[in-house]
């Protein structure tokens, strides 16, 4: 075996990452045992009237998945940007204190960056759901 | 450098301006200003480099900035501000966002600085991005127009794969010399490792495309026509030159010299050709001025990588003229374009009788494009190929460049024989005071550099 | 692990992105093979970074910093990428691109 | 030999500890559910469930097996394989969080220290992001698997809200990273066990984490994606048997960890005032610390249901407002806060 | 100073020519026309006294070393008189006609003088180069507003061949250029000198089409008979009466002093080239009933003699064929002139439709018959001594040239003369019984070519003087 206890000891090698394959592991087999044996367990008396979709008791009407409100879509924009901007926090807070106040500025520049965007789809009615 | 920061500033300063402002002729106003900003920003960058007769490096060796880069950049606000006093007004017909589509276009003004002037990898990817993303948003800024929708997605399947690339490429290279600076690089000096070599190969390709070089043109007609006119004009001439230019500084400073050169001048040769041929065949068959337009501006790129391939001074002057007549006789021909209801050349019927100003305009920027004496674009290319016959070795390349020049005469003058020589009633929108004053001062440009092109050279 | 071993997988995914891009025909499907493309690179970068830094070579780290830039990028081109899809999907509800070739005509 | 001897016992630590953490988790949501009805039925003033066994402590056992002998529907106009995916996958996500909570410090065994965290690893926090922020796909994948427009709807709510929040949730924890200059959980515990609680230096981070956390586990008041007035059940509401269960399930392991990671982020986790000056030995200090944890967990579960049979959902509109207009911009102060302070401090901690 | 004001007056006259209306362009062309005939003469004056004089020089494009440096010599002046006076006919001629859209009409004209003028006076090959474009595109936008019914494609194809053509000679600059370091034209026989055997062959080529397809030599003259007979006749006769010395002067002047090897080398090629032209075009135009198709041709036949004088290089052969460059230009426009004045009577050009305008119209006869005969080059008529000195020219080097370029001057008797019969006598129809004889402008004209048709055919000794000098220098780069 290469698992040497000193590399298992420690936090920043890829082998610190195994027990969470492990865990992974006991997860899918859990989540996929318990789906089989649902499976096989409940009665299975399928009717064409119990596979139609649930509209709440009236007659389907067309497919369900017809274009929805664009803000959706908006939204999902904005968290790849926003999150993407985050990520970048996360380095630097780590390392700020050794950056200082030089580093301070610069994150606040950053920040400005960030608030500028911010406000500018707030002002420009992205995150609107009134209407 | 002051340039960079000036649009990039003025850029975030016009979305919000674009939300507080309703009245769009303010807002065009504030965008010239912001333009002039960066313009005599960037005159005190030429004047620091003239006074001490070097250059500088900024943000840790990031950017270097030359008297070429700041010249340069003279010449693409310059090429803006004529554009934007040209063509400004045609923004609010493409859709109501006219803040946002300055503030967009002034980013990717911000990205052609850093692309002038880039003396790292990381600032090359930077600026090819910053260039191109808004890009995709302008093509497809006309949102009701399927057409305009498909140019944006075009635009960017195509630009993010050949992003791809160019980082595959820069990755590649990284593997190969453990730097990203430019002059660290040393793959000249270095024996050449084969990543180093497929580096290079991806890099020569992904800049091919962003400057629409044969046989990776391909998007580019669809995307120039598909655009709204007024953001071809920009799209074809402006960004055109500045990813030019980082193409060339690209080459010329890293992979210059040593065992290197031979491996990617020929590829380049090769593109050069196809890209000339290429443009120039297939424009002729095109039956619309704007999609003609657009593979000119294929054929015109074919010039451009001349400079790419000769390292001389002459070409450094070359790049800097083409750039400069290019972008005016195309921004020249693109406003005259706007003007008009019917794009095909049979729209242009007549149109000498009905508006003799736009017609006359119009012939000079094809002139211009065409390399007629006395335009701008005569010197453009007389120093390209001068640069290219300098460097040796590429006469069967200048050969096909002079006989392409000749196709080319044939597309161009067909819009001029339809303006004037045949007879039609073109629908065309009647141009305003301020416009017919600043055609003229346009193609009073285009024929000054043409005389006198020393008023651009002289600079460098 | 050796880097070829890195070198081997990234391009493996790149080409598999490039083929992607080149064989495809959905819209969304060609854009996650770019961003396969922009991933294989990441990793790819983050081998060599290690291995000059094995090496020596001082500003190693530059290129993870570079990685930090790349995924930015990705996620602009993410976010104008999904725009541009869902607006030609609203016109013509289909992410086909060879329904793209009305400029052809 | 040694070698390998010795490394398939850390193997079988490592199995034991994950199956335990597992067990727990199960337990916990099971019991949560059971936990819930009371305090329902006690903030309501009515009994809650008290027919299985005394106190009705039967009834999680009764409702799982119930669930496993339900009938199976999958709608003929779903997609099958995303249908199935959806609860899997927010099941299997729900599983993988807790690998990076320490759950107490180390048991030392025939001259062995073994650790209660499944993995110490140096990017825990972000790991849990990456985790957590991969649960929006069950969401999504249920509600358009399902091909129904109230699932739909929700699904897309749901996604929404727990996206937006979890940029504000990302937010404030920076400022927590920069007060213990680390990412690593375990990192954060030990610090405030030879400190104060990180909740001294941290009210509004917490404030904000905590409300993110409601959001994340879509718990009321936020709610949205399952509000039964107007979505009849939300974006499970085709789903039946076990898969049922497993989204009804993930919710509560979800908040289990939720409570752990607040009880180990600000208060202290496994610590608690005092831990070293006791002269325990260290597997009772373990112990202790383990049974400390997990009365502050209980403790914020508890809080939980409290929140749920007190206040009213938001409308949805409210909900991205609060999110987008106030806690970003709240966290991002805190952090500018935070940073300004602990500089201006000169270093200090 | 005198020499850039040849070139400035048109250029200005032309450019404000765009801003006027009604008949104002015509008087200002007219007038410009005639000061730049004036400055013209004095400019041949000073030459005469002072050479050096007349020459300019100033600073243009230093990263270039291209200079805005022009000079006359004696072919130069005699071209510059000769584009003067051309513009002055022509105008005169046609004063008393309205043409649609005048302004751009005589814009144009004016703009393509100062661009011919230039061609002769440059003395930088990018000057050269610049004036050369500049007096094609007014003649290709006048030939497609104003010609005839084919005129757009024709018009074009004659512009694509020439713009190829100076493509093709720019490269050649270009390559010269950069051995000689500028583009004075001193520094560009220096630098030609130092090239190899090879280079200066291929160079030869790159100018020597450039300057053959606006003469135009065979195979290159398709272009020719078409476009002169689409043409508007006011820029026919500029484009046969001046615009093809073009050629003869570019090759005169830059081809065959900058590269005399290749020249000398190449000279049998093109000897043989022309001289088949003569023969060829000179069949053509016997067999032509259209009068502008015809008097193309011939002028195709005359030029072929000149461009193989020319190769014969020597004293003799150059002198005539500077000579002949301006009587030939003079005769010429006469010709047009007057089939112009035709045309515009009677609609028709087509010989088998006329006859018999003696009778009506005896001016238009008499001078025809003049103007015809000089063409002809009937002793005691101007044409005359340049043919005879560059038949003994050619016969200094090969008497089989000489033979059958001999044969040309036979045929052009015949077809002339043909003409002359077929156009003038016989009887009249109905109609050319209603044509009009000459208006005081046109006779004018035709009076002034007259005299000089007469006064160079009995005294051709100014001209031969004139051009003495530049023959020498011609010659002195072959070392003789």
């Amino acid at each position: 075996m290469f698992l040497s206890s000193a590399l298992l000891a420690a936090t920043n090698t890829p082998f610190s990452y195994f027990p969470i394959v492990l865990q992974l592991g006991a997860a899918v087999g859990f989540v996929a045992l318990t789906m089989l044996a649902t499976h096989f367990l409940g009665p299975k008396r399928k009717t064409s009237d119990k596979l139609i979709n649930f509209e709440s008791g009236i007659e389907q009407k067309g497919n369900a998945r017809q274009p929805v409100a664009i803000k959706y879509f908006l939204t999902a924009i904005l968290f790849v940007l926003f999150d993407v901007e985050v990520i970048f926090f996360y380095p630097y807070a780590v390392n700020f204190r050794g950056l200082g106040w030089e580093g301070f500025w610069a994150m606040l520049m950053f920040v400005g960056a960030f608030l500028a965007g911010f406000i500018y789809i707030i002002r420009k009615g992205a995150l609107k759901w009134e209407d | 450098m002051n340039a960079l920061l000036s649009t990039a500033i003025s850029g975030l300063v016009l979305m919000f301006v674009g939300l507080f402002v309703k009245n769009r002729q303010s807002i065009k106003y504030f965008a010239i200003a912001a333009l002039l900003v960066a313009f005599v920003a960037n005159l005190f960058d030429v004047a620091w480099i003239i006074h001490h007769k070097q250059g500088y490096t900024a943000y840790e060796h990031m950017i270097t900035v030359s008297l070429f880069t700041t010249v340069f950049n003279a010449v693409i606000l310059g090429s803006t501000l004529v554009y934007y006093l040209l063509s400004g007004s045609e923004f609010e017909k493409v859709g109501e966002n006219v803040a946002e589509y300055f503030a967009l276009q002034f980013f990717i003004l911000a990205g052609i600085m850093l692309a002038t002037s880039f003396s790292n990898l990381l600032i090359l990817f930077l600026a090819i991005e910053i260039m191109s993303i808004p890009q995709y948003i302008l093509a497809g800024s006309d949102k009701h127009n399927l057409k305009s929708n498909e140019a944006s997605l075009k635009y960017f399947l195509m630009g993010s794969f050949s992003t791809g690339i160019l980082l595959m490429g820069i990755v590649l290279i990284y593997g190969g010399s453990g730097s990203f600076d430019l002059e660290h690089l040393g793959i000249g000096a270095m024996a050449l490792s084969p990543l180093t070599l497929v580096g290079i190969l991806l890099m020569v390709f992904a800049m091919s495309f962003k400057v629409s070089a044969a046989p990776f043109h391909f998007w580019t007609p669809d995307v120039y026509d598909g655009s709204p006119t007024v953001f071809t004009a920009f799209m074809a001439t402006v960004v055109k030159a500045g990813g030019f230019v980082a193409f060339i500084r690209l080459f010329q400073i890293a992979f210059k010299g040593g065992i290197v050169s031979p491996q990617w001048e020929l590829v380049l040769e090769v593109i050069t050709a196809a890209t000339l041929i290429i443009g120039n065949i297939t424009a002729v068959y095109q039956q619309s001025v704007k999609r003609m337009l657009s593979y000119s501006s294929i054929a015109q790129a074919g010039f451009m990588l001349f400079a790419l391939l000769s390292f001389n001074m002459r070409a450094e002057q070359g790049i800097l003229l083409y750039a400069a007549a290019y972008s005016l006789a195309t921004i020249g021909a693109f406003s005259v374009l706007l003007k008009m209801n019917d794009y095909t050349f049979d729209g242009f019927n007549g149109l000498a009788r009905k508006e003799p100003l736009l017609a006359f305009g119009m012939t000079i920027c094809l002139f211009s494009l065409a390399g007629i004496p006395l335009t701008a674009g005569f010197f453009a290319k007389y120093f390209v190929l001068a640069a290219a016959v300098q460097q040796g070795g590429m006469l069967w390349l200048v050969i096909i460049a002079i006989v392409c020049a000749a196709i080319s005469v044939y597309y161009y003058f067909k819009v001029i024989i339809a303006m004037y020589f045949k007879a039609g009633d073109p629908e065309v929108a009647t141009p305003s005071n301020a416009y017919k004053t600043m055609l003229v001062i346009t193609v009073a440009l285009v024929i000054l550099l043409g005389i006198f092109p020393n008023l651009l050279l002289k600079w460098l | 692990m050796p880097v070829q071993y890195y070198i081997f997988l990234s391009v493996a995914l790149f080409c598999i992105g490039v083929m992607g891009v080149l064989m495809r025909r959905n819209a969304i499907i060609i854009f996650m093979c770019v961003e396969l493309m922009l991933n294989a690179v990441n990793l790819l970068m983050v081998a060599f970074s290690k291995m000059w830094a094995d090496a020596g070579h001082a500003d190693a780290g530059a290129a993870q910093i570079f990685v930090f830039f790349i995924m930015v990028v990705a996620a602009a081109e993410v976010a104008v990428g999904l725009a541009i899809i869902v607006m030609m999907y609203r016109n013509t509800h289909s992410v086909d691109i060879n329904l793209l070739n009305r400029l052809k005509n | 030999m040694m070698q390998i001897s010795f490394d398939l016992v850390y193997l079988l630590d490592k199995v034991l500890l994950i199956v335990g953490v597992l067990a727990l988790s199960l337990l916990v949501a099971m019991y949560s559910t059971w936990g819930e009805r009371k305090v329902a039925g006690w903030i309501q003033d009515r009994y809650g469930p008290n027919r299985a066994g005394p106190l009705g402590i039967l009834q999680p056992l009764a409702d799982g097996g119930k669930l496993f002998f339900k009938e199976e529907i999958i709608p003929a106009n779903s997609n099958r394989f995303l249908f199935i995916l959806g609860p899997s996958l927010a099941m299997l996500v729900a599983c993988m969080t807790s690998a990076v909570i320490p759950w107490g410090d180390v048991l030392e065994v025939g001259g062995r220290q073994i650790s209660l965290q499944v993995a110490d690893v140096n990017i825990g926090v972000l790991y849990i992001f990456a985790v957590v922020s991969l649960g929006v796909y069950g969401v999504m994948l249920g509600g358009w698997g399902s091909n129904n427009k109230f699932s739909l709807l929700a699904a897309l709510r749901g996604a929404s809200q727990i996206i937006s929040y979890e940029l504000a949730m990302g937010l404030s924890l920076i400022s927590l990273v920069m007060l213990t200059g680390s990412l690593s959980i375990k990192d954060i515990v030990e610090q405030q066990r030879h400190g104060l609680w990180n909740i001294v230096y941290q009210p509004l981070g917490f404030l904000i984490f905590l409300i993110c956390s409601f959001a994340e586990c879509t718990r009321t008041p936020f709610d949205l994606t399952e509000a039964d007035s107007e979505l009849n059940g939300g974006y499970h509401l085709e789903y039946s048997s076990m898969k049922l269960g497993f989204y009804l399930f993930a919710e509560y392991i979800n908040m289990f960890i939720s409570s752990a990671l607040m009880a180990s982020l600000y208060f202290g986790g496994y610590s608690f005032p005092g831990m070293d000056s006791l002269g325990l030995s260290v597997n009772a200090t373990t112990v202790l610390g383990f049974l400390a944890l997990f009365i502050k967990i209980i403790a914020f579960l508890f809080f939980f249901m409290w929140v749920r049979w007190t206040l009213p959902r938001f409308r949805y509109d409210q909900l991205m407002r609060l999110g987008w207009n106030m806690l970003i911009p709240l966290a991002l102060f805190n952090m500018l806060i935070t940073g300004g302070l602990i500089l201006w401090q000169g270093h200090g901690h | 100073m005198l020499t850039v004001l040849l070139i400035l007056i048109p250029l200005l006259a032309g450019v404000i020519t765009f801003g006027l209306k009604g008949a104002g362009p015509k008087i200002l062309a007219l007038l410009s026309s005639i000061a730049t005939l004036g400055v013209a003469l004095v400019a041949l004056f000073q030459f005469r006294a002072n050479p050096a004089a007349t020459h300019v020089s100033a600073q243009w494009i230093p990263q270039l070393k291209a200079n805005f440096e022009v000079g006359l010599d004696g072919m130069a002046a005699m071209l510059c008189l000769l584009t003067a006076l051309a513009f002055v006919l022509v105008f005169v001629s046609i004063f008393s006609r309205e043409y649609e859209r005048s302004a751009s009409f005589y814009g144009l004209m004016l703009l393509s003088q100062a661009g011919l003028t230039g061609v002769f006076v440059a003395a930088d090959a990018m000057l050269f180069y610049v004036f050369w474009e500049l007096a094609l595109i007014p003649v290709y936008f006048l030939c497609s507003m104003w010609g005839g019914e084919r005129r757009i494609p024709v018009t074009f194809k004659f512009f694509v061949y020439t713009f190829i053509g100076s493509l093709f000679m720019l490269v050649g600059i270009i390559y010269l250029y950069l051995h000689a370091g500028s583009f004075g034209y001193q520094d560009f026989i220096k630098g030609a000198a130092g090239l190899s055997a090879s280079d200066q062959n291929w160079l030869f080529w790159l100018f020597f089409v450039a300057f053959a397809i606006k003469m135009p030599i065979f195979p290159l003259h398709t272009w020719q008979p078409d476009t002169y007979e689409q043409s508007p006749t006011p820029v026919t006769m500029i484009l046969s009466g001046v615009m093809v010395k073009m050629g003869l002067f570019g090759v005169l002047r830059w081809l065959l002093p900058v590269l005399p090897h290749a020249a000398a080398g190449w000279a049998d090629l093109v000897m043989i080239l022309s001289i088949i032209g003569i023969v060829y075009a000179s069949c053509i135009a016997i067999v032509q009933s259209d009068l502008k198709r015809m008097i193309a041709y011939s002028s195709i036949a005359h030029i072929g003699l000149m461009s193989a004088a020319i190769f014969a290089h020597n004293e003799t052969s150059l002198q005539g064929v500077m000579v002949q460059m301006f009587n030939h230009g003079i005769n010429i426009i006469g010709l047009w002139i007057i089939v112009d004045v035709i045309e515009q009577r009677l609609g028709i050009r087509n010989m088998k439709e006329l006859g018999g305008i003696a009778s009506k119209a005896p001016k238009i006869a008499i001078f025809l018959v003049v103007i015809a005969l000089a063409n002809v080059a009937l002793p005691l008529t101007n044409g005359f001594i340049g043919e005879f000195l560059m038949f003994s020219g050619v016969f200094q080097v090969n008497v089989w040239f000489m033979a059958v370029a001999g044969l040309g001057i036979i045929l052009s008797a015949v077809y002339m003369l043909n003409m002359i019969q077929r156009v003038i006598f016989g009887e009249s129809n109905a109609v050319t019984s209603n044509v009009t004889d000459l208006t005081a402008g046109e006779t004018f004209s035709l009076t002034l070519i007259v005299l000089l048709i007469v006064y160079l055919g009995v005294y051709p000794k100014p001209l031969l003087e004139l051009v003495q000098g530049s023959s020498q220098a011609v010659l002195a780069a072959f070392g003789r």
